[in-house]
């Protein structure tokens, strides 16, 4: 292990932070358990809510803490109470710590003090509650729903265990099932971009209140597809099932939601993996992230019309994903990663094979970006586009390049090493422009750190088994999985059960983070922009927007408004 | 010069490596039912008619996720992912491919069982030479489940016979 | 013959005048006689100016004299008379149909004698100023015009900046216009010594220096609004009913341009400097003017603010046509001038049509305001059409009369040999960029769209407003595809000048205009032919009409990308047009605005001098007499010993005597301002006389 | 002579109409090829426009004004390209002043305009918004340029200033702005802000349909045509304006017209569009430097 990591992983360095927290709120602590090896769970009073996470996050001294992922899950099978668990991570290479805050919410007054008050970050996890469970966070700053659609019945909560993943209750689209957008401030027209735009590809809504060009305020409408996967993986899939819908979640990050997950079970279960098969896993996730941000880069320029270095970015992206159907079977869902290890092996041939291309991928990537860089009008179009501030940046949360380039200076393979990179060496590049043009240089800054991450694990790669043996996961145990995806941080949280199955599974795509802060970087911009901001973000809706039973055909059967198809879609719905 | 193609108007060859629509090889298929288990996506299904002692594995290319679980799972490899990814198909019953096997008919009782002759067959074949007598084991491995006790039942009963007469 | 003609106009007003006094109880009546009277009147003067075109083409000019037993009002009719004869004639037609039911908008008003009186002897006033040939008689009307003007403007006194508005203007009038004039007057009056010694070709004769041209430049320009004399312009004319707001925009600024011509170029002599002076005023005013105008979201401030704009068109077509002429090209020169008359004959033909449009939207909708106006093309179909065409006339796109005067203004600048006039014509090229610009916005805002709350009730206006802005749409087309119908009347003031033979140089046939510039290779001649351009035009429309049928068979909602938006929320604001392009050029509006600021200051202060002048003034009136009535006659009484001459007080009186009753009706908010403008008025008879 | 007016005229009119559409699809495939695409057909551009005259509209308003603007536009960008030389021979000269030929061209962009405007979509309101300040910010240049031919040649017909022309410093800048100007009226990238698809969905087109859409298309190609035709005029005729055969002057121009669009396509695969604020800023940068072109003009330089 490098000395870098044993530095952040030693165990004195973890105790001070649990420590630290323990002793600021005393008694008011009903429990402290590690329940994995850099996980801790602190079960507090949900009055205390705001106070304890609060104090960790916008810790003075914790400058890149943040609040990771949230999940709320049904207990009353097991304890007659429903529970909220924070997950706030401890990054910028001080120590590899997990903390989760956890309370119980009793059945018959589900409500809880809201935390984005002290810590916007909590803005979507609070919502997205109070829609799926029906948890009410008090004092929210805005209680509109956020995931589920809108002629959704009012109390039905589909993520309860008495709602079946094949429900689907009675609904009609009607005028006062409208969204309840903001009214546009005075003098402002409304620019409504999407669910339908050239631009955007995938459905979301964003309502630019505009004077003129100018971008006043942002409203947003997300969601739009939501496939019941969280239901779907806690109701009817194995565990080793659910790595393959894992992976499914989102059409360029793949590796990192099934590596998440896997990781997750496994450090609930506790498996050990194989170090080669941790190599491979690293290898792969880093592929994953040379083709989303090359993808990302073309779009970019394609937004503002410059559609050379859009086909170039393409082109030589082909390599990556050339590579990884050479390596998986795949371009995109490589089926690699399972719970204990991987099931495909680096044979030579390929291991030759992923050196060559790398190689040309470093020289054609390189003259891509002079090529780019060089052409004065994609810089005039990304210099001081869309800024958004560090403090907005640590305000909500923000992760990955998106955060990064508002200098925002973490990163989960660095400052939570998992998979391989313990072993490995590589810097992060960190910008604090925090413009369009930041993001871009972060982005391709971390291709070439991607490139030569692969070229050391496969110089350093050990033999031996790829796929640990497992035969039984313990029940109810908790813990989080994180990779760090091409878009930033991914956590994945679960809860173990009974008869082979999840009992609480909760996704946190990097996206979900991002999202957010999207207003604050739009404003007063112009309309001409709003599109190439957005692409900045790189938005991964299908990852963001994965929670509750709907399926797109019913989606679809709601925006045409009739009656059959929707029974003939509740059929399908059945059917699956 | 141009790196595209023309493509639906030259071949497009897959890597050796890829993993395209599953095929089921009928001859070699026992409908064990293994890879039914282990699919995620439901793209397999077995349907058993025990009136007519048919076993049917469907598999539906629609739904199938390329994860090639079944691949890793078929103790025949009748099932194998081709490399073929052109499945686009104006009719969906293009997608389906249905394998159908007799199942094993106790000769005792004449009932169903819930295994294939092939499976029967296969299980015989995989077994280590010497350990068992063939013919006795053969003798009672054909019949059902409830022959096969009712006759152990019997033979028990002879052989106290014996011991008391 | 023609004298008649003209002296029946002159009656026809001052009967107007007299019929409304016993109607004065009756609102309705006494508005629709008077403006009965008054469109006769724009008849009879339309008749005279076509009757006498024949001899004035000739180069002949149409003399008389009206002897009021007291005194002599000497006339000389020449082109130039001529073509502002044609301007008020068809105007005040078009305003006397439009009237009478748009002032119905002002009935709480009440006072509809005394709107007719103003409206008559402002109308008048301008017809006497274009055509009497005595210096002194011009200043008398000028003053008359003046504050006949005012008073009008300031008709709906309640508002508090109709007030400000008013008193800016009567202010830097006085001030900046007929201060300079009654000087010039004074100076020339020493020199000759006798009224007559005041007659037009008997200045001429004089040698004059060049404090005159200064003064007369002054005393035109801020009448005309030329920067940096405008600032009082864009609040002074919305002020105003838009029947008179289209006067003013339309007639009275055009006076002053016949002023500045008559006495500049007539009086004096054109010179190179003038020429310049005049046209980089011009360029420099169109710029301002209409940068500016393309801020506004106010519909009656915004083609106020293009009033400027456009006068800048004419000075600079009338300032290159001085210099030219003063440089030698005598012909091209002329040419250059009439394209500038040119452009005056439609501007007051577009932009009184403008005025009228803005009018009817206030009189339906009563709101001026373009950001909250919309969708009234289906409500008002007829005006829609009618403003579509002024908007593309003053915008200058062919074949409308607009695009003619510029092309010509073009020529008279691009192809003068000169950089700095051709720079000037680059400017005017892309001021007529920023007018399409405005009038897009002007158009688009209010007829575009959808109706909003505020015009979902608006309904098509009473037919007889129709008909009058019909007349001048019907003018729009005439002058832009029929050239000839006018420009050899706008040759005439060029060839009186120079007496160049014009044949070889312009020639204008029914519909083809060919010019020639001096030094043009063979074949270079540039020419226009707006027939050709429209068959052209409508053959290929028609024809792809009816190979692409264009019938909706169903119409379908705006597309939205998918969510909801409510229609009002789903349009550009006016307020919003061209941000970044107004974003860009602001420090323009910054120097802009700081010029503008000084001139209110000046103004301002020199108004407090006035106002306090005025005071005194009051208790001087007061103690000789309760009201402006016994002021005048206390002129009559003291005549005498001040060797008052009669001829010129008695009309002056007789007004004053209207003034007297007038004041009896007009509301206490604004008596003072009266008293001082009659109090003015009599001090600068005094000046004038006690020479 | 009059026979030789007529096939010329014929040709022209066949140019004007049937041309642009092969000419944006070179445009394309040169795009294409430096992309290292296989790109479309040269002809691409000719399906897409018969598809589009094929297809019922879909109206989204009554409004007259929306539904002629297409009409207007064509007809407008077709009598402008009328009344250009095509060999030594004018189709339709119902003018041949270069103004005239501006104004008729700008009624195209006019048409856009109050199509966008007449709707309740502030895309299409943004579009012609755009138009109009690209419009005003380009305007300027495009006069400094005929006020400097128009110096040194004294005549403003567009038929007789290339003849006209004595070849020095201030004109040759001028050509300079010419071409500048020609380019950003085009509305090429970068200077496609009022067509942006990606920003505003090509703006006022987002609401036209069907052949609505096609024929404001093709009045758009044909406008482009126009200008570049003015273009490619006023640099081959100079070279061969002492030959007398027409249809020889006319093969140069069509030349000069290719490796036109050719350069042009090649410039617009290397930019990135432009933001209208940008565009002003520019636009208003090489106007200032113009006016020393000017002042050379008036120098006699």
């Amino acid at each position: 292990m490098k000395e870098w990591a044993r530095r952040i992983m030693d165990e004195k360095v973890r105790e001070k932070y649990v420590n630290e927290v323990v002793e600021k709120f005393g008694d008011r602590i009903i429990s402290v358990e590690r329940n994995a090896d850099n996980q801790w769970i602190i079960e507090i009073n949900r009055e205390d809510l705001p106070e304890v996470v609060g104090y960790i996050v916008n810790h003075p001294e914790w400058k890149e803490t943040q609040l990771s992922t949230m999940a709320g899950a049904d207990e009353r099978p097991l304890r007659g109470k429903f529970s909220l668990i924070y997950w706030i991570s401890i990054n910028g290479a001080s120590g590899d710590v997990f903390l989760g805050i956890k309370t119980y919410i009793p059945e018959d007054d589900p409500r809880f003090p809201a935390v984005t008050p002290v810590h916007p970050g909590a803005h979507w996890y609070e919502r997205e509650v109070k829609d799926l469970l029906g948890l009410i966070p008090e004092g929210h700053p805005d209680p509109r729903r956020l995931v589920l659609p809108d002629d959704w019945p009012e109390g039905v909560y589909p993520l309860r265990k008495d709602f079946h993943y094949t429900d689907s209750p009675k609904r009609e689209f009607t005028d006062e099932t409208k969204y309840p957008y903001r009214e546009p401030p005075k003098g402002t027209a409304v620019f409504p971009l999407g669910p339908y735009h050239v631009a955007l590809d995938e459905p979301g809504h964003f309502r630019l209140f505009v004077k003129g060009e100018e971008i006043v305020d942002v409203d947003y409408r997300l969601f739009y597809q939501h496939r019941g996967i969280e239901k779907i993986g806690e109701n009817r899939l194995t565990y080793d099932q659910v790595n393959f819908i894992a992976e499914r979640i989102c059409g360029i990050c793949g590796t990192a939601h099934a590596l998440a997950y896997a990781q997750a079970v496994e450090a609930a279960g506790k498996i050990e993996v194989p170090e080669r098969a941790e190599y491979i896993r690293t290898v792969m996730a880093e592929i994953e992230r040379l083709h989303s941000h090359m993808l990302n880069l073309g779009l970019a320029c394609h937004d503002i019309g410059f559609d050379k270095g859009f086909m170039d970015a393409f082109r030589i992206r082909e390599h990556v994903m050339w590579l990884a159907e050479r390596l998986t079977g795949n371009r995109k869902t490589y089926g690699m990663v399972i719970i204990g290890g991987v099931r495909r092996d680096f044979l030579e041939y390929r291991r030759t094979m992923i050196e060559e291309t790398l190689r040309k991928l470093r020289e054609e990537f390189q003259k891509w970006v002079d090529q780019t860089l060089s052409t004065r009008t994609f810089i005039k179009r990304c210099e001081g586009v869309g800024v958004l501030s560090y403090r907005d940046a640590k305000r909500w949360s923000s992760v990955g390049p998106w955060a990064r380039g508002s200098g925002r200076n973490f990163d989960a393979r660095r400052d939570h090493p998992f998979a391989a990179y313990k072993y490995l060496d590589f810097k992060v590049p960190v910008h604090k422009e925090g413009d369009v043009l930041a993001r871009c240089l972060v982005r391709a800054e971390e291709i070439m750190e991607s490139i030569w991450i692969i070229e050391q694990a496969l110089d350093e790669m050990p033999g031996g088994d790829i796929l640990a043996e497992w035969k039984e996961i313990p029940p109810y145990r908790e813990a989080v999985g994180f990779t760090e995806a091409p878009r930033g941080e991914d956590v994945h949280y679960v809860m173990t059960g009974e008869g082979n199955r999840l009992y609480r599974w909760r996704i946190r795509a990097s996206t979900y983070n991002n999202f957010p802060s999207l207003p604050d970087a739009m404003r007063g911009n112009t309309v001409a922009d709003a599109v190439l901001i957005i692409a900045s973000l790189d938005p991964c809706y299908s990852c963001t927007e994965r929670v509750q039973v709907v399926d797109l055909e019913e989606k679809r059967a709601r925006v045409l408004t009739e009656k059959e198809l929707i029974e003939l879609s509740r059929k399908v719905s059945r059917r699956v | 010069m141009a790196v595209t193609l023309k493509y639906p108007f030259v071949k497009l060859e897959a890597p050796p490596e890829y993993r395209g629509i599953p095929h089921i090889e009928p001859r070699l298929c026992i409908g064990c039912g293994a890879c039914v288990n282990a699919c995620p996506a439901d793209a397999l299904l077995k349907i058993d008619d025990h009136s007519t002692g048919t076993r049917k594995i469907v598999l539906d290319v629609g739904r199938c996720i390329r994860c090639a679980r079944c691949d890793e799972a078929c103790p025949t490899g009748a099932i194998r992912m081709t490399r073929n990814f052109e499945v686009a198909t104006l009719d969906r019953s293009d997608h389906v491919e249905v394998v159908e096997l007799r199942l094993h008919r106790c000769p005792n009782c004449g009932n169903y069982t819930d295994y294939t002759e092939r499976a029967l067959e296969k299980a015989f074949q995989i077994l280590p030479e010497g350990l068992f007598d063939k013919e006795e084991l053969r003798k009672k491995a054909i019949l059902c489940r409830n022959c096969r006790r009712k006759l152990t039942v019997d033979d028990t009963i002879e052989a106290s016979r014996e011991v008391v007469g | 013959m023609m004298e008649e003609l003209f002296t029946l106009t002159v009656i026809l007003y001052l009967l107007s005048i007299l019929v409304v006094l016993p109607l004065r109880k009756n609102y309705r009546a006494s508005i629709t006689v008077g403006h009965v009277l008054t469109g006769l009147a724009s008849i009879s003067l339309l008749a005279f100016t076509v009757g006498s075109l024949p001899d004035v083409l000739k180069g002949k000019a149409i003399e008389f004299t009206y002897n009021l037993g007291v005194a002599e009002i000497p006339f000389h009719v020449d082109g130039l008379s001529l073509i502002l004869c044609l301007v008020l004639g068809s105007l005040g037609l078009a305003t006397s149909i439009y009237s009478p039911r748009y002032m119905e908008f002002y009935e709480r008003f009440g006072r509809s004698w005394l709107y007719v009186v103003l409206y008559s002897a402002f109308v008048l006033s301008m017809i006497l100023i274009v055509t009497t040939s005595n210096f002194l008689w011009f200043v008398f009307f000028w003053e008359v015009m003046t504050f006949t003007s005012y008073l009008l403007m300031i008709w709906e006194n309640d508002e508090e900046y109709v007030r400000k508005a008013g008193w800016k203007y009567f202010v830097t009038m006085h001030v900046a216009s007929t201060l300079p004039l009654i000087i010039s007057l004074a100076m020339l009056y020493a020199k000759t010594g006798s009224v007559n010694g005041l007659d037009f070709d008997n200045l001429a004769t004089l040698h004059l220096g060049p404090i005159y041209y200064v003064l007369f430049l002054i005393g035109f320009g801020s009448k005309a609004g030329v920067v940096p004399l405008h600032f009082w312009l864009p609040d002074a004319h919305p002020a105003a009913p838009s029947n008179v707001s289209a006067l003013l925009s339309g007639a009275m600024i055009k006076v002053a341009v016949y002023g500045l011509i008559r006495t500049t170029c007539f009086i004096l002599r054109p010179t190179e400097a003038l020429g310049y002076t005049v046209a980089i005023l011009g360029t420099v005013t169109l710029t301002v003017g209409t940068l500016y105008a393309l801020k506004q979201t106010d519909a009656k401030r915004l083609l106020a603010y293009h009033s400027v704009g456009q006068m800048g068109y004419i000075w600079l077509g009338v300032g290159a046509g001085i210099t030219l002429i003063a440089k030698g090209y005598p012909a091209f020169g002329a040419i250059a001038m009439a394209a500038g008359l040119y452009h005056l004959v439609n501007h007051a033909i577009f932009k009184g049509l403008l005025f009228l449009s803005a009018g009817s939207v206030l009189y339906r909708t009563h709101t001026r305001d373009l950001n909250v106006l919309g969708g009234l093309a289906k409500l008002m179909p007829f005006t829609a059409l009618f403003t579509f065409i002024a908007a593309m006339s003053i915008a200058g796109e062919p074949p409308f009369n607009g695009f003619m005067s510029k092309w010509m203004i073009y020529q008279g600048t691009f192809l003068s040999g000169d950089g700095l006039l051709v720079f000037c014509g680059i400017m005017a090229l892309f001021i007529s960029a920023a007018t399409l610009a405005s009038f897009v916005k002007f158009y688009t805002t209010a007829f575009g769209g959808t109706p909003t709350t505020t015009t979902e009730k608006a309904e098509e206006v009473p037919s007889s407003m129709l008909i009058g802005k019909g007349f001048l749409a019907f003018l729009c087309l005439l002058f832009g595809l029929v050239p000839s119908s006018i420009i050899p009347l706008l040759l005439t003031p060029g060839k009186a000048l120079t007496g160049v033979d014009l044949s070889g140089w312009i020639s204008t046939k029914y519909w083809l205009v060919t010019i020639r510039a001096p030094r043009m290779p063979a074949g270079g001649e540039t020419y226009f032919n707006p027939w050709l351009f429209v068959g052209v035009l409508g053959v290929l429309v028609v024809a792809m009409l009816i190979s692409y049928p264009n019938r909706p068979k169903r119409i379908v909602k705006v597309w939205t990308t998918g969510e909801p938006v409510k229609a009002e929320h789903y349009k550009l604001r006016a307020m919003h047009y061209y941000g970044p392009f107004e974003e860009y050029i602001h420090g323009l509006y910054h120097g802009g605005d700081a010029l503008s600021g000084w001139g209110t200051y000046v103004c301002s202060s020199l108004a407090g001098g006035y106002l306090s002048l005025g005071r005194t003034l009051l208790r001087w009136a007061e103690k000789v007499g309760k009201d402006v009535l016994s002021t005048g006659r206390w002129y009559e009484k003291n005549g005498k010993e001040i060797y008052l001459d009669e001829a010129v007080a008695s009309p002056f009186v007789q007004l004053m005597k209207g003034l007297g009753i007038a004041i009896e009706e007009v509301s206490l908010s604004y008596d003072l301002l009266l008293m001082l403008a009659a109090a003015t008025l009599g001090v600068m008879m005094l000046i004038l006389l006690g020479w | 002579m009059e026979a030789e007016r007529i096939a010329f005229s014929f040709i022209s009119l066949c140019l004007i109409l049937f041309l642009p559409p092969l000419l944006d699809g070179i445009g394309r495939k040169v795009k294409a090829r430096i992309q290292l695409r296989q790109g479309p057909s040269i002809l691409q551009t000719y399906y897409d426009l018969t598809t589009f005259l094929s297809v019922e509209p879909v109206y989204p308003t009554e409004r007259l004004a929306f539904r002629l603007a297409p009409y207007i536009a064509f007809a407008s960008a077709v009598s402008a390209a009328l009344v250009l030389p095509y060999g030594r021979v004018i189709p339709v000269s119902f003018t041949g002043d270069i103004f005239v030929f501006l104004y008729v061209l700008a009624m195209v962009s006019i048409a856009y305009m109050v199509g966008g405007f007449s709707l309740n979509n502030t895309y299409t309101n943004t579009g012609a918004n755009r138009e109009m300040m690209m419009i005003l910010s380009i305007e300027p240049i495009l006069g400094v340029a005929i006020g400097t031919f128009a110096l040194n040649a004294h005549t403003l017909r567009i038929g007789a200033i290339p003849f006209a022309l004595t070849f020095t410093v201030s004109v040759l800048l001028a050509y300079g702005l010419l071409a500048y100007s020609v380019y950003v009226e085009g509305g090429f990238i970068p200077f496609d802000v009022a067509e942006a698809e990606q920003e505003i969905l090509e703006g006022t087109f987002s609401e036209y349909s069907g052949y609505l859409l096609g024929i404001f298309k093709w009045a758009l190609m044909i406008k482009r045509f126009a200008l570049l035709w003015l273009l490619s005029s006023f640099i081959s005729i100079p070279f061969v304006r002492n030959v007398a055969n027409g249809a020889l002057i006319l093969i140069t121009q069509l030349i000069v017209l290719l490796l036109l669009y050719a350069g042009i396509a090649v410039i617009e695969s290397m930019n990135a569009r432009l933001r209208i604020d940008h565009v002003i800023r520019r636009n208003t940068g090489v106007f200032l430097c113009s006016l020393a072109v000017l002042l050379l003009a008036a120098l006699g330089w």
